[in-house]
């Protein structure tokens, strides 16, 4: 039993992630709600972001600046990198995306998928 | 929000701050934690705050889209600038070390500052940018 | 100082340095001419890029000057030059003719900024093949996907911001797996760098990250190459862009995502091990040969006809999966070649749209009624570049449907070989229906349909030239390819 | 040869040029009819010119084969004189003249629309037919075969009405379908199995193969070459008489059927090789299909009572006649196969000559309108009279020889039913060819119909008189023809 917990507390950080990819997927396929998916997609990405910020990070370590003497043991900061360039880029396709509902809403008059397929079909 | 005058008057207060603070963290980046993310975020948050309180239209006034395209365009052009400026000084791209043909280490000091401002004003452009294309369309 | 030796930096930096400066020049008149001088000045880099990798073999160009596995390395062999070629060459053909084509499938607002964007995308798409580096490569995805959804929704069809809604939503999906795929590989291995994780790989190939990485990379890529079932994005994408974008994008996204797919496989993880344990080739040519029937027999039921060649391309798609999935050297070569053919001939048939559009206002199957007689080049375009999609020899379809017919043979999957060609039948039917309205339905009385004008008829017969061209010499095509696979395949048969 | 301007090797590539450099000049004249027609006739004379040089060269030797870069890397794209596609050729290009002469005055006096449109379209079928004759490989002649349909496609769809349509469907639909579908398939494969895709004497799959995917790729070519209208695939020929009367003549009963059938030919002999194809049991069931074919088009044909579509089923029933000789594996049968491709053009086009100078001049197509009518226009009844002698294989018309010398083929290799086959279907010949002429001298005219009608233009009268002196030709002079097939099969290998 405690092996178990041991083994789950472990990864704790990966599980999260897992989790946080999970939901999100699930929101974005079974939301109609084209804000919620929006949504959904932003808790999928953020599962990523725990996923490469968990990976850099050592335990112990200190935040990755040289200082003089100090025998410190430093987190990776590559993945933290990378993961801030992946933080714009989702900032980016947040806004793009919340932009494109504005631009549905205004000529459909709805933000929910079902009713702008049924609008278009009609 | 013109009622709310509390609000008016530490916002005004406020904001030279932030937009101080936001260039702080734009200098010091090659220092410290800090650089052109960050203080174009901090930038941006600066402006939307005005524009939250004191409406859109004076935000707009203060900060036009065009001079916002303009900074969206100048930060990304200064970066690529930069990035060519290496290449035309021998260097392979943005190669910082090739802008000061006697001192490579200033020549990346130069190259890091340059690179990085271009970044924050794109970010910042950017972001406020986006908050005003929002707020002027539910605001009509 | 000199230039040359940069231009594989030039190669990304003349497209990025000119979206911004297309931005600030609000008046279009200058804009568009520079937007055209800047893809001929790139598609000119990407010659001299695929002369030199030719001349001298392999090139890699450190950023910033800093080795791997600090800094980002560009590396070009034959098969990124290639399909450099076919990118910043489509952008070239299309970019002259933008402002006439887009004219009536935009609406006014999102005019200012179409130029820069589609530099921008084709900025994003030159990155993704030009880098040697696994992350630069997701970020480089972003950027043409990004400016790819907006310029998507600048069609001024409703319906345009659904379809580039959903394309972003399953194209950010598709983005990410790749982004985990990335981290786990990163994870393991501890660089980023193609070449060093190629080497690292080879001990760690049994860890469950890896293969899971594998997994992530392969769905991932398959969403941007919109292979089937992953394809739903791009039937209505294609159709409310506009026709302009279309041909770009027709002619290139796709075989951009399939480019990640080649590359991952054969450069990354390594062929034997992705075709002989993971047994990827059981998945990838069922579901090429699935997309190939899916695709064409949807297509055959379609009245849009912008619609029709987007179903057309999942069923390339489809031939260019199954192709990668037989692993062996004419199927790679036959992968290669129809990336390259195909994007000339679905360029040249979104451009036939183009012209239609420009005329009649739309491209419905009954739109083209007599066609054949008040449009004769363009029409002309639509029959030869619709014969290229159905194979037939002196055409670019013909070589490539040869060459992945072969690899079947040659693998010893002859099912795969007759379902190939009998799929490739069906594009008889729907390039025969179009043809058959065109000139055999009469024309309605009323409308005074006149040939389309000059600026978007020259490209549109360029790529159909095109497509007769590297139907009968082949040098460049399957050479190159041919190339391209000695360095994939390493010594491998 | 004193000036020997080009050596000969070249030619075969200069009779593909010619028809095909015409076009460009056609498109320019297309304003003068006169011009137009003008450049066709000096384009068909030229030809004519070369093919001769050609056949001339080679009885002084064997030529030289050309290859030139193709498509695929490893396999260039090769012409290769042999006699049997030289006959082919001889055949093709002497006809073209003699129909453009016909088709002057058939479409001038038919009213047609589009007639720069015919011209050119024709001229690239010409072009097509003369590589698939001299193509050295496969794949060259492959690639000439799709260039036949394509452009054959505009000719018979020339009318562009609903009926055009469903022609231009059924012909595009299996001429294509079977050519990418099978042809395609089994040409990758040959090349898969053999490494090369050459015409070689003897064949290139002996001792490479199977039996089992022998039989297969055998089955592949003969139903996949569908221009040779092996049943189930003939459905397209009948559709295509739609087309203006040239192009049945000359496409639809010498070039486009004939290369079917001289494809046939020439890959059982140089692709497979008598032996290999003696010793499979796929033979004798194709043997089965085509023998149905003779006996099953010549039921169909007698059914018709459209003269076009009487005159099409009797092609069907004649080309399996050279399918069958084909894989009977015989030099006889061999001999009788090439020589009957000859034969048969002319008679076939004789015949459709007359039934296009018929409608030119009568304005009727069906057969049961043609009482009487042999007293109107008594010379294109006689020469219907020749053309159908010719084809039953009745004494002094060329059709003779070539079923003759099939028939010592079969009874060669001991297929006895198919000389029952033979003997049948020339009795159907005769069932349902002679009396339309007998129809046309016997019966009274019915009351008034002569009025206005006179017999066809003169080019159109011309035109038949010539390819009837060629029938009586190839009766009086066979020796040559033969002399000159027997080289390609000592070519071939087949004789010791």
């Amino acid at each position: 039993m405690s092996e178990a917990l041991a083994f789950l507390m472990a990864h704790a950080n990966t599980w999260a992630a897992t989790a946080l990819l999970c939901i999100g997927l699930w929101v974005v396929m079974v939301r109609g709600n084209l804000i919620k998916k929006v949504i959904g997609l932003n808790i999928f990405q953020t599962g990523v972001f725990l996923f490469y910020i968990s990976m850099g990070y050592i335990i112990g370590g200190t935040a990755p600046i040289v200082e003089e003497g100090a025998d410190a043991v430093y987190s990776n900061p590559l993945p933290h990198v990378l993961i801030l360039t992946a933080i714009v880029v989702s900032v980016a396709t947040t806004s793009l995306a919340l932009a494109l509902i504005v631009r549905i809403r205004e000529s459909y008059g709805t933000t929910e998928e079902d009713d702008v397929i049924a609008s278009d079909e009609a | 929000m013109n009622e709310h005058l509390i609000v008016r008057v530490v916002t005004k207060l406020l904001v030279p701050f932030v937009l101080l603070f936001a260039l702080y963290v734009q200098m010091h980046g090659d220092f410290g934690p800090g650089g052109g993310f960050q203080a174009g975020v901090i930038f941006a948050t600066g402006f939307i705050v005005y524009g939250l309180v004191f409406g859109i239209e004076r935000l707009i006034k203060a900060l036009p889209l065009p001079v916002l395209l303009f900074g969206v365009s100048g930060g990304l052009l200064l970066y690529a600038g930069v990035g060519v400026a290496s290449l035309l000084a021998g260097g392979t791209f943005l190669d910082y070390s090739a802008l000061d043909s006697h001192d490579p280490v200033h020549g990346q000091h130069l190259g890091i500052l340059l690179i990085e401002l271009g970044v924050g004003i794109t970010v910042a452009s950017v972001m406020t940018a986006i908050f005003i294309t929002f707020a002027e369309r539910w605001h009509r | 100082m000199n230039l040359l030796a940069h231009l594989p930096a030039l190669q990304i930096v003349v497209p990025l340095v000119a979206a911004p400066i297309c931005a600030v020049l609000f008046n279009p008149r200058i804009a568009q001419p520079f937007a055209v001088l800047v893809s001929l000045v790139t598609f000119a880099i990407s010659v001299g890029l695929l002369n030199e990798v030719l001349a001298e073999g392999e090139i890699v160009y450190h950023m910033g000057g800093w080795e791997p596995p600090w800094g980002i390395a560009y590396v070009i062999d034959p098969l990124n030059a290639l399909l450099l070629c076919l990118v910043s060459g489509m952008a070239a053909i299309v970019m002259p003719a933008v402002r006439l084509g887009i004219g009536a499938e935009t609406t006014e607002r999102s005019r200012r900024l179409f130029l820069s964007l589609a530099l921008l995308a084709l900025t994003g798409m030159l990155g993704i093949v030009i880098t040697g580096d696994a992350f630069n490569l997701y970020v480089f995805l972003e950027i043409s996907s990004l400016s790819s959804y907006a310029l998507i929704a600048t069609g001024n069809d409703r319906r345009a911001a659904p379809a580039a809604f959903n394309y972003l939503i399953q194209g950010t999906v598709g983005a990410t797996f790749i982004l985990i795929g990335i981290g786990l590989l990163y994870m393991m291995t501890g660089t980023l760098n193609m070449a060093d994780l190629a080497v690292r790989i080879v001990d760690l190939r049994h860890t469950a990250p890896i293969q899971a990485a594998l997994a992530f990379i392969l769905v991932g890529a398959a969403v941007k190459a919109a292979l089937f079932p992953a394809h739903a994005w791009m039937p209505n994408a294609y159709t409310y862009a506009p026709s302009m974008v279309s041909a770009f994008f027709g002619a290139t996204a796709t075989k951009v995502g399939a480019y990640i797919m080649i590359r991952f496989i054969f450069t990354v993880f390594g062929a034997e091990w992705v075709f002989g344990d993971m047994m990827i080739g059981w998945i990838l040519v069922p579901l090429g040969i699935a997309a190939a029937f899916a695709g064409s027999l949807v297509a055959i039921w379609q009245t849009d006809l912008k619609r029709m060649l987007a179903y057309s391309s999942v069923a390339q798609v489809g031939y260019i999966s199954a192709a990668i999935g037989l692993g062996n050297r004419d199927g790679l070569i036959a992968a290669i070649v129809h990336v390259f053919n195909h994007g000339l001939m679905k360029g040249a048939l979104f451009m036939v749209m183009a012209c239609v559009i420009l005329r009649l206002g739309r491209a419905d199957i009954t739109s083209f009624r007599g066609l054949g007689r008040r449009m004769p080049v363009t029409m002309g375009c639509f029959v030869v570049a619709g014969l290229s999609m159905i194979g037939v020899p002196l055409t670019v379809g013909f070589v490539s449907k040869w060459y992945l017919v072969l690899g079947a043979i040659e693998a010893g999957v002859w099912p795969v070989a007759v379902l190939v060609i009998m799929s490739s039948l069906l594009s008889v039917i729907y390039i025969g229906r179009v043809i058959e309205v065109a000139y055999f339905a009469p024309a309605p009385d009323d409308a005074r349909i006149q040939e389309a004008p000059a600026l978007l008829l020259v490209p549109t017969l360029l790529l159909t030239v095109l497509c007769i061209t590297f139907g009968i010499a082949t040098d460049t095509t399957v050479g190159v390819a041919a190339y391209a696979v000695q360095f994939l395949l390493g010594g491998l048969p | 040869m004193i000036m020997a301007p080009l050596p000969a090797s070249w030619l075969p590539l200069v009779a593909i040029a010619l028809p095909m450099a015409c076009v460009p000049l056609i498109l320019l004249a297309r304003r003068f009819p006169d011009v137009r027609e003008g450049i066709t006739m000096a384009g068909a004379s030229l030809l004519i010119v070369v093919v001769a040089l050609l056949a001339f060269a080679l009885s002084l030797g064997p030529v030289a084969p050309l290859a030139v870069t193709g498509p695929i890397a490893d396999l260039p794209l090769t012409m290769r004189v042999e006699p049997l596609g030289m006959l082919f050729a001889l055949v093709a290009g002497f006809l073209w003249l003699i129909t453009s002469i016909y088709a002057v005055g058939y479409m001038r006096a038919h009213h047609e629309k589009n007639q720069t449109r015919f011209y050119v379209f024709f001229a690239i079928a010409i072009g097509a037919t003369m590589g698939i004759a001299f193509a050295g490989d496969l794949l060259t002649l492959f690639i000439f075969y799709e260039i036949l349909t394509i452009s054959t496609f505009p000719l018979v769809t020339h009318a562009q009405n609903d009926e055009a349509r469903r022609a231009g469907r059924l012909y595009l639909g299996i001429l294509m379908g079977t050519s990418i579908g099978l042809f395609l398939l089994a040409i990758v494969i040959t090349y898969a199995v053999a490494g090369t895709l050459d015409f070689r004497p003897g064949g290139i799959l002996q001792d490479k193969v199977q039996p089992a995917l022998a039989g297969l790729l055998l089955a592949l070519y003969v139903f996949g070459i569908a221009k040779a209208a092996v049943m189930p695939m003939h459905r397209w020929l009948p559709a295509a008489m739609v087309a203006p009367t040239p192009v049945s003549a000359l496409l639809h009963a010498v070039a486009v059927v004939k290369a079917g059938a001289f494809s046939v030919l020439k890959i059982t002999t140089f692709i497979f090789g008598f032996d290999l194809l003696a010793g499979l049991t796929a033979t004798g069931l194709l043997q089965a299909v085509a023998a149905f074919t003779v006996i099953a088009a010549s039921l169909v044909a007698l059914t018709k009572d459209n003269l076009k579509a009487r005159l099409a089923y009797s092609t069907i029933s004649q080309l399996s006649y050279i399918v069958l000789a084909a894989l009977i594996a015989d030099p006889a049968a061999f001999l009788g196969g090439g020589f009957h491709i000859a034969t048969h053009a002319f008679g076939k086009i004789t015949l459709f000559f007359c039934a296009g100078a018929i409608l030119v001049a009568a304005h009727k197509t069906r057969i049961s309108e043609l009482d009487g009518m042999g007293r109107v226009m008594p010379f294109t009844f006689a020469a219907f009279l020749i053309g159908s002698f010719s084809l039953i294989g009745l004494p002094p018309m060329g059709g003779l020889w070539s079923k003759w010398l099939m028939i010592q083929g079969a009874f060669n290799t001991q297929h006895w039913i198919l000389i029952g086959v033979f003997a049948v279907s020339t009795l159907l010949n005769i069932a349902y060819l002679l009396p339309i002429p007998f129809r046309a001298f016997f019966r009274p005219l019915p009351d008034g119909a002569s009025s206005g009608v006179r017999e066809a233009p003169l080019p159109c009268l011309a035109a038949m008189a010539v390819t009837i002196m060629g029938c009586l030709a190839l009766f009086f002079l066979p020796d040559p023809v033969i002399a000159f097939l027997s080289r390609a099969l000592s070519l071939s290998g087949a004789f010791p």
